[in-house]
């Protein structure tokens, strides 16, 4: 990681929308007047298997485009993937991880000896959505856990994604999400505030 | 929507007649400028002595020109109409490779219609070009439903490059890479059926044509030109020199082809057969075997040569049956009809290229 | 206007917006977004265009050529196998001097099969005689695609731009698209005075016999030579009008003063600029040439980009076996000729969509200082990883 | 200096600069004329190849005036002449012959109908006259062409009217008077020819003082007397010969009565004879030749010479004929004929290429009849012809007809003609040698070569089957009614249609049509030699192909050294 820059790497599996999630949260953070990058790390890999896709957020232009090896978060949405240790790796001693799990992030937490947060986001999108697509609920609560841009600029990124009853059900979606995550529980210091 | 006066402005540029008498007719005009008929494919191109691609490319180009473009593989007729600076072509014309001409006609035929103009588009392989390595393109062609005329001039062998058998060369023929030896008779394979395979993609319009039945050739020119979508014509095209036969029997070779049944002509409309032309008097097979250098080992002492000769001759039937080429007795499109001239270049009775239908 | 769009998608945009005639693709790894975006403007009514969805990259380069012909302004995309499968008519569209663009979501070529990230694609085709002009980021690629249909033709070459796979076609970022007006008025409608044309039937694609062929290819090269300036004047006229450039035909940034210099094209550019920012303090000043047109090859350009260097890392994302980097090898040539050149340490990096790491530059730097490194290596390799008898 | 396009791009048309004339190396294309069977078969001269061209471009008028370039009497010809044209014509191997009889015929009519001027102008008040003997088909010819010509003609006929044989011999069935008066008025009313009747040579003029006062003199006076029957035995004392019956028949309508009657001789008055003699009741005519009824296994050389339609009418009206046999002898019972002594015989090939008779012993048989008409031909009148008769004939020297200076001989009385085409065609002739002569030249003989059906190229010609005239029924048949009725216009234009243009161009644009090198040039005039085609040496390599799908051989390849030298 480069000065203020903060990486995210989200791992699911493929056709949980994984990629949708990390153009998502980069597409978020241009809403809110970020500079973003978000990529996959594209594989031949077909539904099912085991995905992972590389955010980067800045207030400055980003020109660094080598995957992330040391995330400040990470996105799992499907704590099935946890059993492979590569997904913990690399996560800075200071970073967080959000699982999509029924199990408690304590539990996880202590597991991998880090932070870590679950939300039950499948269960949150087959409420809403009616599909197990848990990607919106991890991003809405993601936002809600650090802080670092506000909601809104998540709902502004799915406006331009999505229209109708799709978009209105992932307004509602997110909402509940971040309900069900602590405000700032992971905000960072701001380093000249 | 024919845009007339360009069309007028066309002729008069290229030798066809007027067509308002109205129309002042330019003066002083050599005998060459004056012809009645759209000079396509210009004198001063380099085809061999009788040169049946030659003739057919120009019977094609008079009748379908002006007002169009063509994309031309790479082959005999690409390199002998234009050897740098001096082209034979009176029609806009591209050649690119020897694979592309149906891809080719494809872009241009999308640019015409990217500019709302209505130049119809032609392509031009030979055999080569066409049954083999530009088959690809010719499909993904006629799947995509271009609006481009397709003309393959078969003569049955990769003459450009020296007489190599292609798969449209007819079983038993010698090439230079199927010769005839101890253990061959020429080529083992048969030719491929391409005709069938054109159809089958649904087209409105396929056709077989020679070089031989001019008009006939002309009729299906102008039939495939006012269709909107793709069509395909393949013609019988002798080669004097890779078939071995005298240069001055090039239409008579042709002609045997047609008769004897080794030659088809026929039209598929959608896939289907509806139409073709009967054989008024069907000729033997070794009629047309007989001239051709490239057929002269089925008349040696071999014992294997009979057995070929049987195997054309068996294989003409098949087409005359499948294709029900048989005549029924004097008929004004039969091959003895469609042959006929008269004063005027007009057949003497109403031969006006109304061909027998099938039902 | 601003959005955060995905390479692919930013690129489909960019060519809309250059309102070509005719588009033909067939779609390829890492290529296909740039297909499916092109698609769905056509499906939306964004786009109107002749889009021709081919059986085949040989007959996409054709049909795009054809369209070329008849003075249309043609489009195609195409990645790895399909440039290989495109080659022979590559060849042939640049040989008859037809404006058209092409991108080229640069990607390794098999076997084995990898469907990364690598030049190894463009390279191939690199005496095709085609401009060849690589962006560092999807804002680079999206403007180079304007400029590339206007120098196109100013030049009657055709014009390739290459964007490396996945790294930048698959990213998602913040991208200034600009108006569909504005490029309009940048762009000038296509004059192609030789098209074809019933009123004034030409011939192309003709035979050319010894008596004129190497006047050909001399005219050919001589074109090649004067579209430098018209890449350059491209650049400058789309930064006049819209703010930004592309890097002409290559930007030197980093420290005047440094005596080592790194030059790499593509997005690599970007990491290694990142690289040089973080690890200044502990590797030195340095100097960072980003080479955007590879063909033509802008060597007086280089030569003076060079000048008061020591060494220069040259890296390459494509190898030739049996001589090493092809990018090395030809910066080598045409600095041989230059006064004080400095010795060259030529390494391929991120073959086949290995991904290179910021942490690479400083140990680049040290290998220029190391009097055993060899001239060229595949830098990233692990050795280890063959068998003896295979290192 | 060629500067070279961006690209390599090409101008269209440009191939023009490159002349691929120098390709050809062994022969070139010409166009030749060889004469078509019709034209040389044709005694008349006529070229009917080139009337029947002018029908089948639907002007018949023109048709007329090429074909009356060389006969002035087609209605006349169009009825009478065996068309050896037919027998000669390429197209009776495909599927028939043209009917150019027929058509001829109508044409004739037509003129008359339609008051067609005939093409020839008035000649000079002063111009060279010939004078000629005779107002038969050939010294009414002789004028016709003398004036056509330049030249005036003086006939002078024994006669009180023009016309000879064709009116004194020849059946209204055939040749209705009509028909006949209309064409022969038009012609002796033409400017320049004078006919003068009741004109007897050696009582009214004599052939020296002809000689001394005109440009020429022309003998024409036909064959009047008939040969001896050379027959064993007694002949009777009421022995008729054929031609003088016949002229009798014409004059008075009436034959001597008979019950069972052998016509002896193979012509046509022989056929005419028995054809009358039946319709007139005859029970039983037999007609008795040296020749043989045409067939399969014939040698036309054997062949009965006579028009075949008249033989197929004759058998169709139950003629009987005994071939190859001659009349031996005639059995008689007092001065009245009861039978004929029949005996075989055969022509075969005897010195000097002579037909030599042979008959053979023990073929004798009697047959019972009482009437034996011998028709073995006429000899010339020698009156006022003191010392040019030979043996019968005056035989000149050559075909041109000269017997001395100044002094010729046509038609039958040559004693190598027979038929009416003929006279007309030695009219044409003699004029043509008069004029050449009186111009101080020598006349030249056509040596053009005739094109044999082995010389066309059949494929281009649609089977079209061949005309027929309409016929009187056998029961309707009369002595004065025509019997051969007309084809009609329709039929007429459909039948051009058949001509296959031997040796000459059709105008069918094969050599046009099929040049791979666009080295034939189509001309809307004609060219210089009668073509609407022109070679374009410059581009024309040799391939021969325009000389192969020739349909009338038109288009020859000759040597390139042969031309140039030519």
């Amino acid at each position: 990681m480069i000065g203020d820059m903060i990486e995210t790497r989200i791992h699911g599996r493929g056709g949980q929308g994984n990629v949708a999630a990390a153009y998502l949260l980069a597409a978020a953070a241009f809403e809110a007047g970020r500079y973003c990058q978000a990529f996959p790390a594209f594989g031949a890999e077909r539904r099912g298997a085991p995905v992972a896709a590389f955010v980067r957020i800045d207030a400055t232009p980003i020109h660094l485009r080598s995957q992330i090896r040391t995330p400040d978060y990470l996105v799992v949405q499907d704590d099935t993937l946890l059993l492979d240790p590569k997904i913990t790796a690399g996560l800075k001693a200071d970073g967080a991880m959000l699982v999509n799990s029924t199990r408690s992030g304590e539990e996880i937490g202590a597991h991998f000896d880090c932070r870590a947060f679950s939300v039950d986001a499948t269960a949150l999108a087959v409420a809403e959505i009616g599909r197990p697509i848990p990607n919106t609920a991890l991003l809405a609560a993601l936002l809600t856990l650090t802080g670092e841009f506000p909601l809104d600029a998540l709902a502004a990124a799915l406006k331009k994604r999505f229209h109708g009853a799709v978009l209105e059900k992932n307004m509602a979606l997110i909402e509940h999400a971040a309900d069900a995550a602590p405000k700032g529980l992971w905000a960072r210091e701001t380093v000249d505030a | 929507m024919v845009d007339d006066a360009r069309l007028a402005d066309l002729r008069r540029k290229f030798g066809r007649a007027p067509a308002a008498p109205s129309e002042p007719a330019p003066a002083k005009r050599t005998p060459r400028e004056a012809q009645p008929r759209f000079r396509g494919l210009e004198s001063g191109h380099r085809a061999c002595q009788g040169c049946g691609e030659a003739l057919a490319a120009r019977l094609v180009v008079e009748c379908a020109g002006p007002d169009v473009m063509i994309a031309n593989a790479t082959g005999c007729l690409e390199v002998f109409t234009t050897a740098w600076p001096e082209s034979a072509w009176r029609v806009p014309w591209a050649h690119s490779l020897f694979e592309n001409a149906a891809a080719v006609a494809s872009g241009m035929e999308a640019a015409m219609k990217a500019k709302g103009r209505n130049t119809k588009v032609l392509a031009f392989g030979g055999d080569g070009g066409t049954y083999d390595i530009g088959f690809q393109a010719l499909s993904g062609m006629l799947e995509r439903y271009h609006n481009v005329l397709y003309v393959c001039y078969d003569n049955e062998a990769y003459m450009n490059t020296g007489i190599q058998r292609s798969s449209s060369t007819p079983h038993a023929a010698t090439t230079t890479t199927s010769p005839a030896g101890k253990e061959r008779m020429g080529k083992r394979h048969l030719k491929k059926d391409l005709l069938s395979i054109i159809a089958a993609h649904h087209i409105p319009y396929t056709a077989s044509a020679s070089v031989a039945f001019p008009q006939d050739l002309q009729r299906k020119v102008r039939h495939a030109m006012g269709i909107d979508g793709p069509a395909f014509l393949v013609v019988h095209s002798p080669c004097p020199l890779g078939w071995r036969h005298d240069s001055r029997l090039t239409i008579d070779v042709a002609r045997k082809a047609v008769e004897c049944g080794l030659f088809p002509l026929v039209e598929l409309e959608r896939g289907a057969l509806t139409n073709v032309m009967p054989i008024r008097e069907v000729r033997p097979v070794a009629d047309y075997l007989k001239p051709q250098g490239r057929f002269a080992h089925l008349f040696s002492d071999d014992v294997r040569a009979q057995e070929e000769r049987d195997h054309l001759q068996a294989l003409a039937d098949y087409n005359i049956q499948v294709y029900g080429l048989t005549g029924e007795g004097q008929d004004p499109a039969d091959t003895g009809g469609a042959a006929a001239v008269g004063r005027s270049g007009r057949a003497p009775r109403g031969n006006d290229g109304a061909a027998r239908r099938v039902s | 206007m601003r959005e955060a769009l995905e390479g692919s998608q930013a690129i489909a945009r960019a060519v809309a917006l250059c309102d070509p005639d005719v588009i033909a693709a067939y779609p390829i790894t890492p290529q296909t977004h740039i297909v499916e975006n092109i698609s769905k403007l056509v499906a939306e009514g964004d786009l109107h265009t002749e889009f021709v969805s081919v059986e085949s990259e040989f007959s996409a380069a054709s049909v795009a050529l054809g369209a070329a012909a008849t003075g249309a302004r043609a489009y195609t995309a195409t990645a790895s196998q399909g440039v290989l499968l495109m080659a022979e008519v590559l060849f042939n569209i640049a040989g008859m001097r037809l404006p058209m663009v092409m991108t080229v979501a640069n990607r390794a070529v098999s076997a084995p099969l990898s469907i990364w990230n690598d030049h190894a694609d463009s390279m191939a085709v690199r005496d095709a005689g085609w401009i060849q002009l690589h962006a560092t980021s999807n804002q680079e690629a999206v403007d180079t695609t304007i400029q590339a249909f206007r120098i196109t033709q100013d030049t009657e070459l055709p014009v390739m731009v290459c964007m490396d796979g996945f790294i930048l076609t698959h990213t998602l970022e913040p991208i200034d698209l600009p108006s569909h007006e504005d490029v309009r008025a940048w762009l000038p409608p296509l004059e192609f005075d030789r098209k074809l044309d019933p009123a004034d039937p030409k011939s192309m694609g003709m035979l050319v016999t010894p008596d004129f062929f190497p006047e050909v290819r001399h005219s050919h090269h001589s074109a090649m030579q004067k579209a430098l300036a018209t890449i350059e004047q491209a650049d400058a006229d789309f930064e006049s009008a819209f703010g930004r450039a592309s890097g002409g035909l290559l930007t030197v940034e980093g420290d005047p003063e440094a005596k080592i210099g790194l030059v790499a094209m593509g997005s690599t550019v970007g990491t290694m600029r990142a690289g040089m920012a973080h690890f200044q303090a502990e590797a030195g000043p340095a100097r960072l040439i980003n080479l955007r047109a590879y063909r033509p090859f802008p060597s007086q350009a280089l030569r003076d980009a060079v000048r008061g260097l020591d060494h220069l890392i040259v890296i390459d994302r494509a190898i030739s076996p049996g001589l090493g980097g092809i990018l090395g090898s030809e910066v080598a040539a045409v600095l041989s000729s230059a006064p004080d050149a400095p010795r060259i340490l030529n390494v391929a990096l991120g073959l086949g969509g290995r991904d290179i790491p910021e942490t690479l530059y400083p140990d680049l730097l040290a290998a220029v200082r190391d009097p055993d490194a060899p001239a060229f290596s595949v830098f990233d390799a692990d050795l280890k990883k063959l068998a003896p008898e295979d290192r | 200096m060629t500067i070279l396009t961006r690209g390599a791009y090409g101008e269209p048309g440009t191939s023009l600069a490159f002349k691929t004339g120098n390709w050809r190396s062994t022969e070139r294309p010409v166009h030749i004329h060889a004469k078509a069977p019709c034209h040389a078969a044709c005694p008349a001269g006529e070229d009917q190849q080139a009337w029947f061209a002018k029908l089948q471009e639907g002007k018949a008028e023109e048709a007329w005036r090429v074909l009356v370039a060389a006969n002035p009497m087609p209605g006349v010809t169009g009825r009478v002449c065996p068309h050896p044209c037919e027998s000669a014509c390429n197209r009776a191997a495909l599927d028939g012959a043209l009917a150019i009889h027929n058509v001829e015929r109508w044409l004739g009519d037509e003129a008359v109908k339609h008051g067609w001027a005939y093409p020839v102008d008035a000649p000079a008040a002063d111009a060279p006259t010939v004078a000629i003997i005779g107002a038969g088909p050939g010294g009414l010819s002789a004028a016709y062409h003398a004036v056509r010509n330049g030249l005036r003609a003086t006939i002078y006929e024994a006669g009180p009217e023009a016309g000879g044989l064709l009116r004194s011999a020849i059946p209204r069935t055939r040749l209705p008077r009509e028909a006949l008066d209309a064409e022969l008025e038009r012609l002796c009313a033409l400017p320049g020819i004078d006919v003068r009747f009741r004109q007897r040579l050696g009582r009214d003029v004599s052939v020296e003082e002809l000689r001394a006062e005109h440009a020429a003199v022309l003998l024409a006076p036909g064959c009047q007397e008939g040969w001896e029957w050379s027959v064993s035995g007694a002949v009777p004392a009421d022995h008729h010969e054929g031609l003088a019956l016949l002229k009798e028949f014409m004059d008075h309508g009436q034959f001597p009565s008979a019950r069972r009657v052998i016509v002896h001789g193979g012509g046509n008055t022989a056929i005419d004879l028995c054809r009358l003699l039946k319709r007139s009741g005859v029970e039983e005519v037999t007609l008795v030749t040296a020749s043989a009824l045409p067939g399969p296994d014939t040698d036309p050389a054997d062949v009965i010479n006579v028009v075949p339609r008249e033989l197929e009418e004759a058998l169709e009206e139950e003629v009987a004929v005994i071939e190859h046999a001659t009349v031996n002898r005639l059995v008689m019972r007092g001065s009245r004929i009861t039978g004929a002594e029949i005996v075989s015989l055969k022509k075969v090939p005897g010195p000097g290429g002579r037909k030599k008779r042979v008959s053979f012993e023990g073929t004798e048989r009697v047959v019972e009849v009482d009437m034996v008409i011998p028709c073995i031909g006429e000899r010339v009148d020698p009156e006022g012809l003191n010392g040019l008769v030979k043996r019968g004939y005056l035989r000149p020297d050559d075909a041109w007809g000269t017997l001395g200076e100044k002094l010729y001989a046509l038609g039958d009385a040559r004693g190598d003609r027979g038929t009416v085409a003929e006279a007309i065609g030695d009219g044409a002739r003699v004029i043509g040698a008069i004029t050449a002569r009186l111009a101080g030249a020598e006349p030249l003989a056509d040596g053009r070569a005739e094109m044999p059906a082995s010389g066309l190229n059949p494929t281009y010609y649609e089977r079209l089957p061949k005309a027929k005239a309409p016929k009187l029924p056998i029961e309707d048949r009369t002595f004065d009614t025509e019997i051969e009725g007309d084809i009609g216009g329709t039929a007429t234009m459909a039948e051009a249609q058949r001509c296959l243009s031997c040796g000459d161009c059709l105008a069918c644009d094969n050599c046009w049509t099929f040049c791979p090198d666009n080295a034939v040039i189509k001309t809307v005039e004609l060219a210089r030699d009668g073509s609407h085609y022109l070679f374009d040496l410059d581009f024309c390599k040799g391939c021969g192909l325009c000389a192969a799908e020739c349909p009338t051989g038109y288009i020859q390849m000759q040597p390139e050294f042969a031309v140039e030298t030519a």
